[in-house]
């Protein structure tokens, strides 16, 4: 029971848990899953199609500010990449012909990966503190996204884009199935090479880490492109859930939310070790939060009280030393020094 | 002290000639509405020969506040701006008067009490707007008595727009009891949380009627949520939004949404018209709203040929 | 404005064991220095550029426009200082002037509101502060939910902006210190130089402001040190609070309103500040001088593009962008180079 | 005499570890108190435990006759107790001034006096014979000075108890006469000093009694002249020790390797500010010693070699062929390992375990795209805890946790996996016991008669004699001479070098 109790994520399950039982009381059928026109229908898998961005995006995170970083432009490169879709699908002779959508597909996760090399660079080779460097791109990169939907929400009416965000393969949402892949090839690239390793080496010491052979500057730059990469295809899945880019609504405020997620999950934001898993629940925990309070018909001006009281209570069930403080167990433990 | 009228003119950004130089602050790019207004204001400025000085708030009205007092400083002719908010112009337009720079009010209006501080406020009356949707509903179910479940979705909080649609809405209703509120969220005027807000009224919300949406990109995005739920939006949910873009009337057109409510972005002549006759000292009236009207679905397809946004 | 943050240079002794001795240039002046010298420089293009820049009271109006701003980023600098991080100061913007709007038009005497709203922000950075430090929960998270909360607080109270048409408000806000024709600077302006020249004495020449450098350099070593560590980092973030809550009344002189969206994304502002006047987010490093140089460079890349005058929304982003990533590239090149 | 301090059955326990189990142990004023105890024993916790820095979980703690309960090194401080920790506790970006002084400088209505300050912490930095420039930050110095800097501190709060956790692993011969000349005195004035060392001579120098350690319980409390070395070791390691006189034989009967292609050559080499270009030779299978005083440039002079910094004269050969070694990471391509003297900024990463600190380089030198499979991993890992006898000797357990000896092996293990031609190693003993230094000393000798190069840097002149063919003299930054080492070469001739400045 202590095991289970002192395990890195039963603070946030057990949050999970009761969000989602706190929906069975108050709102009708949540659990119903019903077989929609040949799709899963029901309000749990919304909670499954509406984290994926918010998943992918933490994703990115994790590494980033596993590395010791932050990266805040992932908003304004999801607006991007959406934008840069919608525009050249709008282009194409036949928007319903997949080879040419898939195409224009490439070409937005390109774009956004030259960003994440940018921020890289700043980053790594220029050495610039992270939370600036990726500042610039996050105001100026808004700007862009504006300027290539010329400031108008961009409308595309094609079948095969529409499949990323809003469709379903196997009566399951693909957006979901994006996601899932991308955790699954995060944890494979991670955790199967030594990736994962040098990257928690470099967040926990850069000097001790440099003196023992590592390439920390390469290391850094491949964690934003990466970054940078998975909220482009968030930014995708954001687009194609309406069919249209709207630059100034796409990722907006999700890289507060994503590092929430990393955080909630039990990543220091000091760098080092890092869980994958406890990102992915933090970002469903966040969704399930936001829709928590729309089905539990949270009043409008107390939405952000509801949702600041739950992030309140999960960091302080999360918190150790609180718990130790208020139900005495684990014993009292005063400073965490290094021995 | 004042500084004196005489030096306003030629001291004017744009060099020396006798163009009138407007410093117009707006609020943003937050929707493709915004973006035809500020569009309408540039292209009425040029075709007219005013000078446009634009400065663009991002949202913010300390960022506006700032704009108004570098245009003082800038000695602009005439300054027009969009309110971000309503209250707290008091000081910088007290400013703006003392240096003798007529101040007009574009959009969305202030609540400041002293009326002098700008000449006049053109623009939309969004407690109308939610007037007219209420009015068309009321029509919609007179002589039935079912009761009528209503799902509100309302911009963002605080705006003035989503306050006054939502309160003149509410006037209205408010007359019949069968029409009931059922759920009212924010779906921060954009498509996406408009479609996310949806799904989740959708499931739990047994029996909606009616969808209320407080401009046209959040009922867009809510027509899909509907359509994934398997029903059909325009028929067993109908719906009303406001603002009449050009996506809107599309899809009016095709009875997905059954009333839209305009308020149009294109103010721009019309202001270019005040700022000359303030810059020179005619009077004009305190209140100009902006021509606008309704739309069901076959006016939709009517105007839809010659929608310019 | 003087250098009072900075403690006087020694003079080196010479010594007697010459062969023993190190010398090096006191680098941690270099970014300070640096970024001077680059603000005047964006100044004088700015001047040469734009007719009408170089009046005085362009310049003037950057502090007047920012003085709220100057007083929010002083306070961030002390967590800043401590590696820490705050990020409900917009959020506590808008509580402040919300509360205080209300209580007002509530027909309160200003003699009452005043410390009120200053003690509620106060009180909210007190709690961050014991929530850090006793539950060591990460500033980052429980400042969020303290924004969260303190936004949610506000939206509660009105999600109205509401007009403030106190007297005594009024007088405030309209209270003008003059230099000559049109030559003026705002009441805010002498108090933001006021709280500045306090904090840089207290960082200079205080034990308390020594004790926020030693735990910024490093938190376990301080406390081994026999620093009082709990009860400084508290501190810092009840200042921090203080400052965000002062921040806010002069918020509400200058907007003479109270609204509970007044004041989003200023926590991001007062970080870029901070770190744009050199000091280190990871904490020990850097000076109050540094941040209001970081303050009048945000202020004056945003004069800049009013006067340019002919930028739509998305090429304000842009712009602001280059600038941004202009100045702090060359601000690392130089200082890179001195080092 | 009354005890000024008495602990009694202190327990304290670490999920996974005893740290400390029914240790007894007391100090009277105007002594000096050794204790002893291998890596791990337990002796920093009974110090963190006695400071409040850890709570207790058991036991009494008196000080003066009154039980306390101490909440924190503040409130130890206050009640008279200063500490120098293990590593070096300060604040590397505060200057030297300011960290000796700082919690207590001098004011006047509330203001620091920052002259005032420099000043006093000038005098008490001469105390130490140390004469540096006291408002540079602190990270400007070496390790050695900022241990200095540390003891300046402590002595300077005039404390009735003195706690000194291992002052001296990285101070030379000089230095040590120096603190100990303060620690006499202090002695003489009734204050009460605790002494940590893995140094036994010094210990034997210095202590009038002394507690044992091991493994976290209490062995027994000796007058220092009534338990000779010999015992004290069989107390501290729980068995006889022989291994100690052997390796002695074994390194000086190592062969002098033949003198091919050297595998390292720098001609010339320098950086400015840093150290004087210098010409170096090392062969496959010799270990070159450095020796010098504190500050001399031996650090300086490795990390040239390894590519930590830059050399901006002269260049490096390696296998006579010329080459820039710009990174660490091409001195390793090379076959160059290096082991830093500032093991908790440089050398470990806190918050892995063991296995990944160890595999860290080897897997670095891989790239990520090729991880070592898990069981061989673990292979090499168990074999090198095996073999330098880490303790815990458990694989996963976080290095922060580990003791400060054990952290230096598992930095040792790091680079032996590597299987380096070119071994650097600065200050590899400091902090490590005597057991395990024997151990150390043995596996250099080993290594080198395996073929590989070894380059030892070490405070510790014996150890530089004992091990070394070649002995390289640093001055003032400066190599100043070549020794061959043989019977005529003892530590005297070598301080003669030293003192002498010979030119080459
Ligand atoms: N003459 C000196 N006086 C004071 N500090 C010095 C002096 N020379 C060097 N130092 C300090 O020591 C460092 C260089 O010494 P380095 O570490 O290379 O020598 P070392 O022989 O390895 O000494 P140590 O035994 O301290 O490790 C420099 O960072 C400098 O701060
Ligand atoms: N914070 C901690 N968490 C877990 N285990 C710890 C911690 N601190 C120390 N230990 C363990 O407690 C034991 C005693 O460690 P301690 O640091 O007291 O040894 P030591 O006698 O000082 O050794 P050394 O001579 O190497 O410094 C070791 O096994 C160590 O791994
Ligand atoms: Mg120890
Ligand atoms: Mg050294």
């Amino acid at each position: 029971m202590t095991n289970l109790l002192r395990h890195r994520l039963f603070w946030p399950i057990a949050v999970l848990v009761v969000l989602l039982a706190s929906n069975l009381v108050f709102s009708n059928n949540f659990f119903s899953i019903t077989l929609q026109d040949g799709h899963l229908y029901g309000s749990l898998i919304d909670i499954l199609r509406r984290s994926a961005p918010l998943v992918l995006v933490a994703l990115g995170m994790t590494l980033v500010i596993a590395t010791g970083g932050i990266d805040l432009s992932v908003g304004s490169v999801m607006a991007i990449s959406g934008a840069l879709a919608c525009l050249l699908i709008g282009d194409l002779s036949n928007p319903d012909a997949v080879g040419p959508v898939l195409l224009v597909v490439g070409a937005a996760i390109a774009l956004c990966l030259v960003f994440g090399l940018w921020n890289g660079f700043l980053v790594a080779v220029l050495g610039i503190q992270p939370i600036i460097a990726t500042l610039i791109l996050m105001v100026a990169g808004r700007g862009v996204a504006q300027l290539i939907t010329g400031g108008q929400i961009l409308n595309v009416r094609s079948e095969p884009y529409r499949v990323i965000g809003a469709g379903y393969f196997l009566a399951v949402p693909v957006s979901f199935l994006i996601a899932a892949a991308a955790v699954a090839l995060t944890v494979a690239l991670t955790r199967r090479t030594a990736l994962g390793l040098l990257l928690e080496s470099v967040g926990g010491s850069p000097t001790a880490s440099r003196l023992a052979g590592i390439r920390a500057r390469r290391i850094t730059i491949m964690v934003y492109v990466f970054a940078a990469a998975f909220a482009g295809v968030a930014g995708l899945i954001y687009s194609s859930d309406v069919s249209s880019a709207d630059s100034n609504a796409a990722g907006n405020l999700i890289e507060l939310n994503a590092i929430l997620a990393v955080v909630l999950g039990g990543t220091a934001l000091t760098g080092g070790r890092f869980s994958i898993a406890g990102s992915v629940l933090g970002a469903v925990i966040i969704t399930t939060l936001d829709i928590t309070a729309v089905s539990v018909g949270v009043p409008v001006e107390t939405t952000l009280l509801f949702k600041a009281v739950v992030v309140i209570i999960l960091c302080l069930a999360q918190s150790a030393t609180f718990r130790a403080k208020v139900f005495g167990r684990f014993g009292p433990k005063r400073a965490e020094v290094p021995a | 002290g004042a500084s004196d009228e005489a030096g306003s003119g030629g001291n004017s950004g744009g060099g020396g000639d006798d163009k009138i130089t407007l410093g117009f602050s707006q609020v943003g790019a937050e929707s493709g509405w915004r973006t035809a207004n500020t569009k309408s204001v540039q292209e009425s400025a040029a075709s007219a020969g005013i000078d446009l000085k634009f400065s663009d708030a991002q949202g913010k009205q300390e960022n506006q506040i700032k704009a108004i007092r570098n245009f003082i400083t800038q000695r602009v002719d005439v300054i027009a701006f969009s309110p971000v908010v309503e209250s707290g112009w008091g000081t910088v337009l007290k400013e703006a008067k003392d240096a003798n720079i007529p101040v007009i009010l574009t959009d969305r209006a202030i609540d400041d009490p002293d009326t002098t501080l700008y000449k006049t406020f053109i623009g939309s009356d969004f407690v109308e707007e939610g007037k007219k949707a209420g009015q068309w509903l009321v029509k919609e179910y007179e002589g039935k008595s079912d009761p009528v479940n209503i799902v509100e979705l309302q911009g963002s909080p605080g705006a003035a727009p989503a306050n006054d649609r939502k309160s003149g809405f509410a006037e209205v209703i408010k007359a019949d009891p069968k029409f009931k509120v059922v759920a009212s969220q924010t779906g921060q005027f954009t498509r996406t949380d408009g479609k996310a807000v949806m799904e989740t009224f959708l499931k739990s919300q047994p029996d909606i009627d009616v969808l209320y949406a407080h401009n046209d990109d959040m009922g867009l995005g809510a027509i899909e949520a509907i359509e994934a739920a398997g029903k059909k939006p325009g028929t067993d949910i109908k719906i009303i939004t406001v603002d009449a873009v050009k996506d809107g009337m599309t899809a009016l057109s095709e009875n997905k949404i059954n009333f839209i409510v305009e308020c149009s972005p294109l103010l721009g002549p019309q202001l270019m018209d005040l700022v000359k006759k303030a810059k020179g000292g005619e009077t004009i009236p305190q209140r100009v709203i902006t021509k606008e009207t309704t739309f069901t679905p076959e006016q939709a397809k009517e105007a839809l040929p010659s929608r310019q946004y | 404005m003087i250098d009072v943050s900075t403690p006087p240079t020694p003079q080196r002794n010479r010594s007697i064991l010459g062969s023993r001795r190190v010398y090096r240039p006191n680098t941690r002046h270099v970014p300070v220095l640096a970024t001077l010298a680059l603000l005047i420089i964006m100044y004088s293009i700015g001047v040469y550029n734009y007719e009408g820049f170089g009046d005085t009271q362009v310049l003037l109006n950057v502090f007047v426009d920012n003085a709220f701003l100057l007083v929010v980023a002083v306070g961030m600098t002390f967590v800043i200082l401590t590696g820490g991080i705050d990020l409900s100061v917009g959020a506590v913007i808008a509580l402040t002037t919300t509360v205080a709007a209300t209580l007002l038009t509530a027909g309160w005497p200003a003699g009452v509101v005043l410390p009120l709203v200053l003690l509620i922000g106060t009180v909210m950075g007190l709690g961050m502060g014991a929530v850090i430090h006793f539950f060591k929960v990460e500033p980052f998270i429980a400042t969020l939910a303290g924004m969260f909360l303190a936004r949610g607080l506000s939206l509660l109270i009105n999600r109205n902006s509401i007009p403030i048409t106190n007297d005594f408000w009024t007088q405030m806000a309209q209270k003008r210190f003059r230099f000559g024709e049109g030559i003026f600077i705002s009441l805010n302006v002498v108090i933001a130089l006021i709280v500045v020249l306090i904090a840089a004495l207290v960082l200079a020449w205080t034990r308390f402001g020594r004790n926020v450098y030693a735990i910024g350099g490093n938190a376990d070593s301080a406390l081994l040190m026999g620093l009082p560590v709990g009860r400084t980092r508290i501190a810092v973030y009840t200042l921090s609070g203080f400052c965000a809550s002062l921040g806010g009344v002069l918020y509400s002189f200058y907007t003479s309103s109270g609204y509970s969206l007044h004041g989003q994304g200023l926590e991001l502002d007062a970080i870029a500040a901070v770190v744009i006047g050199g000091v280190l987010l990871t904490g020990g490093s850097g000076y109050v001088l540094g941040t209001v140089l970081g303050v009048l460079v945000l202020g004056l890349i945003q004069t800049i593009i009013t006067f340019q005058g002919d930028l739509n929304s998305w090429w304000t982003r842009i712009v602001v962008g280059i600038l941004l990533f202009v100045f702090i590239v060359l601000q690392r090149l130089v200082t890179r180079k001195a080092k | 005499m009354a005890e000024q301090l008495k602990m009694t059955g202190i327990k304290k326990a670490f999920p996974g570890v005893v740290a400390l189990d029914g240790v007894d142990f007391r100090l009277l004023p105007g002594e000096i108190h050794a204790l002893m105890g291998e890596n791990g024993a337990g002796k920093s916790t009974l110090i963190k435990v006695l400071t409040g820095v850890y709570d207790i979980d058991g036991g009494e703690i008196e000080l003066a006759g009154t039980p306390v309960r101490l909440a924190g090194p503040l409130q130890a401080q206050q009640a008279g107790i200063s500490t120098v920790y293990q590593e070096v506790n300060l604040c590397p970006n505060l200057s030297v001034a300011e960290n000796i002084f700082i919690g207590r400088e001098p004011r006047r209505f509330g203001r620091i006096q920052w002259s005032e300050m420099r000043r006093r912490a000038q005098r008490s930095l001469a105390r130490l014979d140390l004469d540096i420039d006291v408002s540079a930050q602190l990270d400007s110095y070496s390790l050695a000075i900022q241990q200095m800097v540390a003891i300046a501190r402590a002595v300077d709060l005039s404390a009735k108890i003195l706690i000194l956790d291992e002052p001296t692993s990285s101070l030379d011969a000089s230095e040590v006469r120096q603190l100990f000349t303060i620690m006499r005195r202090l002695r003489d004035d009734g204050v009460a000093i605790l002494f940590v060392s893995h140094f036994l001579d010094q210990v034997y120098e210095i202590a009038d009694r002394m507690t044992v350690l091991r493994n976290g319980r209490l062995i027994g409390e000796y007058r220092t002249e009534e338990l000779p070395q010999r015992q004290l070791i069989g107390k501290m390691i729980g068995k006889e020790l022989e291994a100690l006189g052997e390796i002695e034989e074994q390194a000086r009967e190592a062969t002098v390797p033949e003198r091919g292609t050297p595998i390292l050559e720098a001609r010339q080499l320098g950086r400015t500010g840093a150290i004087a270009p210098f010409d170096l030779t090392i062969q496959a299978g010799e270990v070159v010693g450095l020796a010098g005083l504190l500050g001399s440039g031996r650090t300086e002079l490795a990390r040239l070699l390894f590519g930590a910094d830059r050399p901006d004269h002269g260049q490096l050969l390696i296998d006579g062929k010329a080459e820039a070694v710009k990174s660490p990471r091409e001195a390793m391509a090379k076959g160059i390992a290096f082991s830093s003297e500032n093991r908790r900024t440089e050398g470990i990463v806190g918050e892995l375990t063991v296995r990944e600190n160890i595999i860290l380089a080897l897997q670095a030198e891989r790239g990520w795209m090729r991880p070592i499979p898990r069981r061989k991993q673990d292979e090499l890992v168990d074999k090198y805890i095996k073999a330098l006898q880490i303790r815990p000797a458990d694989p996963e357990r976080l290095v922060r946790n580990l003791s400060g000896g054990n952290q230096q092996k598992v930095l040792l293990a790091r680079w032996l996996i590597t299987e380096p031609r070119l071994l650097i190693i600065d200050e590899p003993t400091r902090g490590i016991d005597v057991g395990a230094k024997a151990e150390i000393q043995r596996l250099v000798a080993q290594l080198a008669d395996g073929g590989m190069a070894v380059l030892f840097v070490s405070a510790e002149l014996e150890e530089v004699l004992r091990l070394s063919h070649k002995i390289e003299v640093l001055r003032d930054r400066r190599l100043v001479e070549e020794l061959e080492n043989g019977d005529d070469v003892d530590a005297d001739r070598i301080m003669q070098t030293i003192a002498s400045g010979a030119t080459p």
